[in-house]
Formats: C-alpha cells, structure tokens, sequence
C-alpha cells in the first residue's frame, strides 16, 4: 500500500496548491486591478487560517472526535491530534484540511472588493468550525453522520460538502453585505484574463488530487483487494472528472455563443471549474455516458445562471452561487438520475432502472446542507455585520480596497528607459522614504 | 476657435462626458494624467520600506470648441465634475488658430 | 506495482497540465497582448476536444481497435472504451489522450493571432483522427503498428508521434493560411515574457509526467522483474531529461549570445522546451554524454532555425517548425548516434559501433511521419480553407482577434486611485451596461 | 517499495519546480518592471549549469567519492556518476542536485537588478563546488562529514546546508557588490505582486517533496520497516511543514499589523516563504506544538529583521539574509529547545528534558556553515570583482538592466484598438526591421 | 512659434513620422490616448455582462514649428493620415510664446 | 495666463518638481509620454527579430501660471533638467485666456 500513500501524499499537495495559488489567481484575475491583492489574500489567509484550527480541533470535530447526535464530533477528544497516529496524518488529516481550507476561501468569491480583512480573518475560523466541521462529519462519517445515516445520499468528493456548502454561504454573504459601490453601474471587468487563466489551469490540475484521492477503501486492511480497488476505481475518477471538465468546457463555450454570439476565454475558464464542481460528488457513481452529461448540463445551466444576478440585483462578484451553488447542485442531484451499479458507487439511478431512491437521497441531502448552512451562516453573517463589521468605508471601496486594507497596488509597470509600457505610475514618480527605524 | 482642456477626477469621467454630449459636443480626446498639488497621495509599505505616491490620477479631456462655446463648455465642465472637495481640478481655455478634420480636410467649425 | 499505478497518475495529470495552462501561457506570452486570450483558448479548446474524442474513439484507433494494415485501429471496436478494464483507464487511456491534446495544440503556434475559433474547433478532431491517432498507432503499436514493424525505430515518449507530427503540421497550416497581416513589417513582439517563463517551467516540470512516465514494461506481468525496471528505467529517463534540458538552455543563450550579442529569457525558455522536445524521443536510448550532446545541438541548431521563417517568408509565427520539427528531428536522428546497449533502449548506434543501421531507421521513421502528416494535413488545411475558411478579417486582424472571436480583453490595469499604473484604460471610462434578460 | 520510489519522482520533480518557474516567480515579481526579466534568469541559469555540474562532479564531492578529511568527496571517484547505480539517479542524485541548484538561486535574490549575467554565469559553477558540495558532504555524509561527526546536529531538509548557506553568501555578496544606485533614496517597490503570490503558492507546493522527500531510511532494506517509516515519518513531516508555513503567515501578518498598520499580500507571500525556511531543518525533528511556535517566530522575526538593511545601509535586493539567513538560524537553533524525542529525530531539546546538548549542536552546526561559507563566498566575491567585474553599468542599471543584458523588455502592453491598457508602448510605436540573414 | 496638435489612428503613426521626417521635423512628443467622436467603439461580455466600449485609441503627437511651416506640417499629417473612413482623427494648430531646449538653454528656431 | 509645457527626462521629474515647489508652484499636471528626436532608442531582439525601438520615455509637465512668473518657472525647469546631453528635452510656452478651479469656480489667478 505504500504506492497507495506515495498517491496520497501528492494528492494532499495538489489540493493545497489549489487554494494557493490556483483559486487565488481564478479569482484575483477576475477582480479590479485595484482589489486583485485583496482577492488573493483572502484564499491565502483562508488556508493559512484553517491549517492551524483543523489540526487542533477540526479533524477531532470532522471525524476523530465521539459523535455528538449525528451532528458532529467532539472537539475535544482529539485536540491538536491528541492520540491521531502518524499514519493519518496525511491521507486523513492534512488531505481534509485542505478541503475546508478550499471551502471557506471559494466563499471569498461572493463578496470581493468590500470586505475587511479583520472581518474576513474573524470569519473563516467561525465558519468552517459551525458550517464545515459538521457538515463532512454528517455526510462523510460512513454510518455515523446525520446525512450518511439518513438518506445514504452519494457524494464522493464533496458536492454537499464543498460546493453547495460555500455556494450557499456566498449567497448568504452577498446579501448580507450587499452590493459593490456602482455594481450594475460602473465597470467590473476581470483585469487579467491571463491570470484566470492559470487559474483555471492551475484548479483543473490539483483536482486530480481532490477527486481521486478522495477514495474510500471497502476493505481497508491495506490487502490484495484494497489495492486492486485503488488501481481499478480511480481509472474511473480519473477519467470521469476529466471528460465532464472538458464537456463543461465546451458546453459553455456553446452557451455563450447562443446567448452573446462569442465564445470567451473567461467562459472556457469558468466552463471547467462549472464542469469539476459538478463531477466532484458523481465522479465515482457514474460511467461515460453519464460523466459527459452532467459535464455539459454544469457548462450549460452556469452559464446561463451566472447572468441572474443582474437580474435579482444580487452582488455575488464572482458568481459562487452561479458556479459552485448551482454546479454542485447539477451534480449531486444528477447522480439521482445517471448513477449506475456498474460504477464504484454501486448504485443505479432513475435512468438505470433504480428507481427515485436515489434521486430522493440525494435531493435530501443537498437541501439539508442548504438548510444547515443557510441558516447558521445567516447568523454568523448578521454578528460580525452588528460588531466588528464587514465592509471597508465607501471612498476605499472607490479609491481601492488593495490600497485601504494592505498599503498595496499590485501593478508598477513603469520601466523606465527599458522601453515597454511607458504609462505614468505614481509610485515610479513618487518620493521615497525610508522612514528610519519604522521596523525598530 | 478654442482649445478647452479640463482635468478631472477619474470617477466623474462618465457624467462629465454626458452632460457634453447632451449639450452637443461631438468630440473629444481623453487621457489618463497624474496630478500634483493640494490633494495628497498616500503611502505604501513594502517589507518595511515605506513610498510616498505623491500623485494622484486624474483624467485630462481636450476639446476644440467655436469661440461662442467655450465659456459654456467650461461651465458645464466645472458643474459637473465639481465634488467641492480638494483635488477637483482644473480647466483653462486656450487658442486655436485652426483645426482640420483629418478624414475630410473640412477646417474650423466645419472640422468639428 | 501500486507504486508504479501511484506514478501513472501524477504523470497523466503533469502532462494534461503540460497544454493548460503552460503550454498555453508559453504561447500567450509570446503573442501580442490583442490575441493573447485566442492563443491561450486554442490551447485548451485542444484539451477539451481531444479529451472527449479520445474516449470515443481515439483509444480505438490508436491501440485498443483491431489493426487496419498496421495503419490505425478500428474506431469501432473500443468506441467509447467499450470492454477497456478500468486498470487501463489512466497508466493507458488517460495518458494517451494528454499526449494527443498537446500534440495538437502544439500546432497553434504556427497560426497565431489569424484564425477564426470555428475553424480551429473543426480541425482540431478531424486532425487528430486523420494524423495523430494512426500515427501513434503505426509507431507505439510494438510489432504491430507500421512504422514500428518495418523500422523499429526508438521513439521512447514522441519524438516522432508528437513533435515532428505537430511540427509538420504547423509547416503546412503556416503555408497555407498565409501570413499576419504587417508580417516581417511591424513589430509583433512577446507582450509578456513572464507569462511565457512560467510557460516554459511549469512545462519543464510537467515533462516528467511526458518522458519518465512513458516507460514500457519487458514482462508486464507487474512482478519483480517489472519493479526492477521501474526503478531503474525512470531514473535514466529523468536524468537523461533533466541534464539535456539544462544543455539545451545553454546551447541557446551561448548562440544567441554569438549571434546577436546578448542572451535572452526568451531564449532561455525557448532553449528549455528545444532541449526537452529533443530529449522525448531519445531519453532512454542513450547515456549521459548523449543526452548532454542532443540537448546541446537542439539548443543551438533551433536557436539558428527560428530566424530561418524571416528568410523564407513563412509566418510560423511562435516557431512551431523551428523548435518542435527542428527538435524533433535532432532527437530523432541523433538517436541514430548516440544510442546506446547501454542505456534502457538497449541499441548500439553508429558512435557506439551500431553502425548504420540505428541511424537507417530513425530516419525512415521521421520520413514516413513527415510524409504522412505533410500530405494529410494539407488536405485537411485546403479543406477547411475552402469551405469555412480559415481567416479572421484583414481589419479584426489589425483590430485584435481577442476582440473580434471573443469579445474580449486580456488586461484592464487601470487602478483608479489605487496607484499603480494609470494608463488609460477604455474600458474604465467605458459606459456599462447590464442588459436586462441578456441571458433569460 | 515502488511507492517510495514514485513519491521521489515525484518530489524531485517538485523541487526542480522551485526554482523555474516558482522562485524565479517569487524574486521577480518583487524587483522592478525594468529588470524582472534578468530576475528570473538568474534563476533559470542557476537550474542549468548546476544541472550539468551536479552530475559531472557534483554527486562525487557530496556523497559517492571517497571521502577528503571529512570536508568532501573526492570529485573524480564518481566523475559523470561513473558506477553509480541508476536505483540512485533519481532519490538520490537528481534530488540532490535540485537542492543544490535551488540554493544559488537564492542567492541571487541579494544581488538584483545590477550583476552582469556573464558574472552571474561564472559565479554559479564556483561557488556551489566550494561551497555547496562541501557542506552538503559535511552535514549529510552521516558520520562521515564534518558536521555530522563532530556535532550530529538535525538537519533534515537543509536549514545549514541550503538557507544559511545561501543566506550568508547573499550578505556577503550584497556588501562586496554594494548598493543598487539610487538605493534607499528612490522607489525600488516590487512592480508585480500578483507574480510573487503565484511564486510563493508554488514554492509551498513544492516544498513538500523539500521536506517530505528527505526522509532517510533507518534500515534501508526495503523491508517492512522501511514502509512503516515511510508511512509514518512522511505524516510528521507533511504535517509540520503545513502547520509552521500558516503560522508563519499570520506571524508575518501579526506583525506588519503591529509595526506599519497594515497587513500586506507581500507580507502573506514572505510570511509562507519564512516559514518553510524555518521548518526546512527542524520538521523532523519537533511535534506540532514546536512547529507551530517555529513557525511564528520566523513569520514574528523575519517581518521584523527585513527593516533592518535600510538602517544599516546594506542593499539585500530581496532580503536574503532577512528571510532565509534568520529564519535559516531560527529554524536550526529552535530545534535545539523544541526538538522532541517523540518526534522522527528521536532527540530531546532543551524544553523536552533534553538539556543543552542538542542546542549546542545546532549552535555549533549554523557557526560552521556561516565560517565556512561566509570566508569562501568573500574569497570568490573579490576574485570576481577584481577580474570580471560584477556591475553593470551605471546607466545600464538607470536604464534597465534587461535592456542592457538580454536586449528584452518583459512587457509590451499595448493592444492597439482591442481596448484594455492604451499606453505609449514605445515598441509598438517603433520600426521593425527583420535583419536578413541575422541569423545565417 | 506654433504647436501642432494631431490625434491619429495608431495603424498610423509609423506614415506620419516618417513624412514628418522626410519634411524635416526632426522632433515631436508622441502620447496615446483615448478617442471619443462619431466613431464607434465596440461590446465586451464578461459572464453575462456587457460593457460598451465607447472610447477608441488614439495616437496623438504634440509638434512645435516655425510660424511658416506650421501649414505645411498640418498638411503633411493631414495627407498620410488619411484612410476616408470615420475616426481619422483631428489636427489643429496653436499659438507659442516661445520654445526653449533644455540641454542648451536655446530659444525658438535654435531650440527645434 | 500662460501654459508652460515641458517635456523631460524621467529622472530628472524629482529634481523638477522640488524646485518648482520652492518657487511656489502649488500644482502640476504629469503625463509620461513617448519622445521622438536627436536622442536615439535602442535595439531588441526576439528569437532572431530586431526591433528598433525608435522613441525614448518623457516626463509631460503641464503647468499653468501668470503671465510674470513663466519666465522664471521656464527657467527653472531648464535648470533643473539640464543634463547637458542629448534628449533633455524642451519647454513652451503658449497663452491661457482663463483658468477655473473645478472645486471653486474661481478664476485665473485665484484659480492656481
Ligand atoms: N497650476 C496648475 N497647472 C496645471 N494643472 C494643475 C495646476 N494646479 C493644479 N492642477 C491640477 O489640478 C488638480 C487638482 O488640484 P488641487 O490643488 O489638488 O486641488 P484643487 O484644484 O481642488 O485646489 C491637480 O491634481 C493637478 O492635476
Ligand atoms: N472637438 C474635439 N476636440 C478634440 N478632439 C476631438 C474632437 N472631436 C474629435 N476629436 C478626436 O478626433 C477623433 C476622431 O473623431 P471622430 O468624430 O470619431 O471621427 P472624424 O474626425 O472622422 O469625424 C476622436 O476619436 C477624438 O479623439
Ligand atoms: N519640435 C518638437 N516638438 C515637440 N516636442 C519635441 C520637439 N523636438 C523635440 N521634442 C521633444 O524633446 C525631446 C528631446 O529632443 P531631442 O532632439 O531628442 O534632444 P535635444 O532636445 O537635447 O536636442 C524629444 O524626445 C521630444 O519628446
């Protein structure tokens, strides 16, 4: 089995690299060049954030911990890994870290531009500790947690876990906080492309590591059987997440082309996010057939969902209900209809003779994390809004939330005699000081 | 004719552009300027080394009105664009002896 | 052997992210910052197509199907992996289509900046299954395929079936598409040349998954003799990788240095990608001398062979000719050298007292792969040249063809009071609209 | 064993992404737009000759040639790795030159924007065969090199061997060399921040096969206790280096807060990078506890130590010393107070019970590397300075040293009427003459 | 003394300067711009959101003459710039006390 | 009032900008532009392409000011950007007929 956590070890980086940079840089070049550091930080504060609260009672809460009434575990019985074996720490603890880690930073997605980064630094503990901790111990606690125990529902990557979870808790934020000064009004346009780019790239590669590495040995004593299952069932992760990517991709392109007559690099960008998001829970239940499909109707019905917040005058800035909400939710209720026995998952849908049990499951369960999280977010989101609260002073907001929060600019592209762009940077013409003893 | 050049603050671009329009000026050439003077730039730390960004950006507009327009160029311009707080910013009126529209050659108040 | 299948995994994800983003950000930093964004698009416009088409058919043709006159395999037999065990799904299926994704995205580097999205979306799978798959077949069908049968040339990771094929194209495409408009006339610079450095690293290290993970099994039965192999082969495979690599960069930066004064990023990152393209066929046919040897003369020889189009008049616009057929062909022959008994390969060539006959079938093999894709490709180019055609107009040209295919920008760094660069931006100043029920 | 095996492609392969393009990323995004491009080159360079180097000598001298007073190996013994067994190519010499190569690299960081490349190129070769392999030979040769006998301090990644090392050679680099003109009087503020995040999000990625691929074995064999190890040890490893990088981050952050007010994406991105420095020797050696106070105390000391070269006048381009010098230190004498027999190291510190010993041999193992390097890099820096001469030009560095010795300017952003940035790009502006036969 | 003003066509600058050249105006000051007028920009759609482009890029050249050769220059420009379709751009012509060059303090005529 | 318009080296902006600041200048408008002259660009090549890059980076100062202080701002601006070698640029003067401070409205010279 050591081939089995060599995997696991690449597996748990990759996920990690998809916080930093890959989802910083997805979103950072969707922003304003005048927010793009502000974008980033909060995926990189995010991690930095919950890469300390998950070991000491995340893991306890997710998993390690005694169940407290299906809900979650206790947080104390493994503190700071109290008792967790060195052989966990990887495949068990860090590769789930990096999944909550992930979790809350996507949220950032839905309220970009205006956010303190004290009210975001209060957030992310808070938020993963009552909305994320619970909800993987209630669906990823095989027989133990509320979800697994009640409706069995198929969610092999996390669907529920990860992306209805953050897509509901953007949406909660977005109205929460409310609009950018000038959003439906002023220019909001992605200020580098390039970047989105990368990330998208960047994303679709360190999903290797969070789709296929997310699978459940049936055995598990490390035997001839555990290690067949690991050679033959993530051919089918592998595959299936790979074919839905590109069908979503394609399928968005499409959409874009009826709806705007042009096909865009954001939207091929945004495609294969939509198309991950959405294989991410039925990577593991369906076959190719079913794998293409889901792919293509997440590349589709994002693409059109992504144009209805004008039409709410909802400010989710970088469309997480569009992308992860409404993409998860094409996943996971998806499975309902495609699952096939034939698949890992063992479990035949509507569409292969299983009847709506399936599909009864699965809707339970995406609309019990929506209930969970859409309550409990609501009232994180209101606390912090009545204490510290969320947004910066509307004349940052316009002269820049980099600028206001971090006494940064991201650009200085003046390059002096060297040729090249020749655009008057105020900091290239500005006096500089250094003020003695600022550090002392 | 006159050359009436006006420098603004960047967030006012918009509604000084309709305003022009609404009054009939059919033209104009734009351009991003740093400006120096009351209103103050801010500071950035980096690793402990802190710059001073003594300018601020500011939008320069370039208009080649008919003598009778200018003055009201100018103040729908300041109508506009004022906020009241420092850093609003110029505009100044200046000659011209003639101007030729490139495509048609069409010179003057035919140009514009 | 789970540590071999742990292995396969990593690798058939390095070499997907091989063509998005790096390959994607190698050339979208050497185009103009007007078609940045359709450069990056052809790249994974490429993968989504290819990962579909693969699936369906193209694992049949290259391997899977029943041999047709050791030309290609039955499309029919495999159609969508039918009866392909799981165990294949990734170390062969998964692998195999990374490889024909890159191939032809490859090519995209002789049209830049000119072609219509429809059009390369309509030859993208139609080059694919007339050029690539048959190709593979004929090569790395061992005994089977045409090529192999009657050549048994070494052709260890694609020296023939990647980069000589893409190359070829790219000649032909380039030939018959014509020139940029103001080609040889005015500047078409790299806008960015940071973009196309981490191209060209994050390509290097994807290049693992390419070269190391293309090893074939003697048994195959995953005993001791094949963990042995693996062991061993990968490791001659790496460094053989590694240190041509590192000569090639030189080799470039020394010639440019001679030819023109002064040694350039761009040439160091175009260095790198000559070294390991001329290294992907020959990685284990040769010894530690010959690897320094082959990665020095593609550095130098492709550094001379770029500047070669300007003479000749022919727009390959980011050097698909002078680094990948050039490259490819330095690999391919010089096997005939170089090649070892000693190394994996196991064949002695003309310096190593082989005699001819090494050398005889490298170039047979790069012949007939010329010959194959040089005529089928241009009838594919004339093809679409005179039904859907392939330009873009003279004036979208001028314009950009960001703006004109996708209605889009790269970059909007306008910072408003945010410092940092304060060049006008258009679309800052712009007039925003939302248009109500755009997508309803 | 296979597993083991495909983890160390893996994660030599990790490395060798350190240092292109994530390194390379990291510096120059943090120099100016005028020379970020010479930035990166002296990364790429340093990957490329070390990468020859290594193999012909480099290998020898730290671990196969026989030993020469226990300072290094004798260079000859495994010229070109003659009778080295390809089983070691990739564990062993290709991760080993990655180390090597990322360490200059990192010097490079304290000279920016003023070497000359052909200093740089002649630099490089030298001073890791005098300073790096010796070291390495001395602290990882167990038993046999200098270090290793005499103290038998921890080292597990290269807290000696690769960040102090680099770190000293920095400083002394930085005085010899001397300031950039115009230092601490005109604005040298990073001209891309978005390039240091991407660096900084890679280099933690990559930074687990760093210290996660330097596990030695206890027995060797390949038996069942060497997969017990692997299995458990590799958890330790991953784990700390997580937790320290996070706590690093918010220390760094902590105390920008403190001392300018302000939380910076800079300070985020060093913050990550101290971290790993820090961790890089003691992640073996300390329990979760250590590793988290390791961690912030190098997030707490590096935010502060980088202030100090204005104070004392010395231009540290990008804070070489600052980071890795004192988180190096940090690092390796915290080990000798947190460092936990429970942990892989199986040594007691200080606040474990362990007493004075193991922080005495730290003590004794940092002091040994700085005189030894610190001497030898002097001797090296004149020797330059007298004959080649390090600087460019005065006017060259005012005008920018890309121009000046690569002939490029990184960014020409300009997009004619495809809107985004419409600054004066002087090259679009300019005549473009292909040179006839500049080639031929 | 005059300053000429043309904002052009960026496509084309590389004419212009080399009629100006063969003209004899041995220096001017180049800057781009944004242009409004009757020509057109174009749409962009980013997620469903669309934004109207309405500001061109322009090329605009800043030329001080002699008093005589101020028509001429004008003209030149006027002649090469000149594609007939819309958005050719402008030129006018203005007033100058007096130009001075930095480097040796010469006036007028001496400092061109 | 008068219109002083220099065009600088780059560096040489600091220097400028204290000394006009000395004199009394409260405000300034910048621009960098592209300059064309005696003073030569420089040379690039990209895999085998030269590019001549024909202009040289300016610094744009834009300056309005009553009719008595422009001799003394032209001078010293002239003083102060003086390098003495080629490419140090050149300042001129045109008239202004009025001045309006956006904030305020007020005119001329209560406007600077
Ligand atoms: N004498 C001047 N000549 C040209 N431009 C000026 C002058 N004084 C100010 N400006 C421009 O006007 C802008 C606003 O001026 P400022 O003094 O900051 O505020 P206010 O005009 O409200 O007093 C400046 O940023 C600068 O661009
Ligand atoms: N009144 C004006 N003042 C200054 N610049 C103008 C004016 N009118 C037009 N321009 C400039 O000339 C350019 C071309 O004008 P436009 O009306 O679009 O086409 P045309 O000049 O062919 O009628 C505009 O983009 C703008 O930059
Ligand atoms: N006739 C002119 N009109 C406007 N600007 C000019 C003119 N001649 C020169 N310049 C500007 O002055 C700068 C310096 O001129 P140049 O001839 O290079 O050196 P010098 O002024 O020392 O002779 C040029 O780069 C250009 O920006």
């Amino acid at each position: 089995m050591d081939g089995y956590y060599a995997w696991m070890i690449v597996a748990t980086a990759l996920v990690l690299m998809m916080t930093t940079p890959a989802l910083a840089l997805f979103y950072g070049g969707m922003s304003r060049s005048k927010s793009v550091l502000n974008m980033m930080m909060m995926s990189y504060v995010s991690l930095g954030i919950v890469g300390i609260v998950y070991v000491l009672w995340g893991w306890s809460m997710a998993f390690a911990g005694d169940d407290v009434g299906s809900l979650f575990g206790n947080p104390f019985d493994a503190w700071a890994l109290k008792d967790v074996p060195w052989e966990s720490y990887i495949g068990g603890v860090m590769f789930q870290m990096t999944f909550a880690a992930i979790t809350v930073a996507l949220i950032s997605g839905a309220i970009a531009d205006r956010v303190k980064l004290s009210a975001w630094v209060l957030f992310v503990p808070v938020w993963v500790t009552v909305c994320y901790f619970p909800i993987s111990h209630q669906v990823w606690s095989t027989g133990v947690g509320f979800v697994s125990k009640h409706f069995g529902a198929q969610d092999y990557a996390g669907g529920t876990v990860v992306h209805i979870n953050a897509g509901v808790a953007g949406l909660v934020l977005a109205l929460v906080i409310g609009k950018r000064v000038g959003f439906g009004k002023e220019p909001m346009r992605p200020h580098n492309l390039t970047l989105t780019m990368i990330g998208a790239g960047l994303l679709w590669f360190g999903w290797y590591g969070f789709n296929v590495g997310s699978m459940v040995f049936l055995e598990g004593d490390g035997g001839e059987k555990d290690i067949a299952q690991f050679m033959s069932e993530t051919g089918v992760t592998f595959l299936n997440t790979t074919i839905a990517t590109c069908a979503a991709m394609l399928g968005w392109l499409a959409m874009e082309r009826i709806l705007h007559g042009k096909a865009t690099s954001l939207g091929a960008a945004s495609g294969i996010v939509a198309g991950l998001v959405a294989i991410t829970p039925s990577c593991g239940a369906v076959d190719i057939t079913g794998a293409i499909v889901i792919g293509a109707a997440a590349g589709v019905l994002c693409a059109w969902a992504v144009g209805l917040k004008f039409k709410v005058g909802m400010d989710d800035s970088l469309d997480v209900v569009g992308v992860h909400l409404v993409g998860g939710l094409v996943g996971t209720l998806l499975i309902g209809l495609f699952s096939t026995a034939d698949a890992p998952g063992g479990i035949d849908g509507l569409f292969y003779g299983g009847g709506f049990g399936s599909l009864g499951d699965q809707a339970a369960a995406a609309g019990w994390a929506i209930l969970w999280t859409g309550v409990l977010t609501t009232v994180i989101a209101f606390a912090i809004k009545f204490t510290l609260g969320w947004r910066v002073t509307e004349e940052a907001e316009v002269e820049g939330i980099d600028s206001d929060q971090h006494g940064e600019s991201a650009y200085d592209l003046h390059s002096g005699l060297g040729g090249g762009t020749t655009a008057p940077s105020t900091s290239v013409l500005a006096k500089h000081t250094v003020t003695e003893g600022v550090n002392a | 004719m006159k050359l009436v050049t006006a420098v603004i603050k960047p967030h006012k671009w918009e509604d000084v552009r309709e305003a022009l329009e609404a009054f009939g000026v059919t033209g104009m050439t734009v351009s991003e300027v740093s400006g120096y003077g009351r209103q103050k730039g801010h500071t950035e730390v980096y690793r402990g080394a802190e710059y001073d960004i003594a300018l601020v950006p500011k939008i320069r507009i370039e208009i080649v009105v008919g003598n009778d327009d200018a003055d009201d160029v100018v103040g729908i311009i300041v109508k506009t664009a004022q906020t009241g707080r420092i850093g609003d910013g110029k505009v100044w009126v200046s000659p011209v002896d003639t101007v030729v529209r490139v495509r048609t050659g069409d010179r003057d108040d035919a140009a514009l």
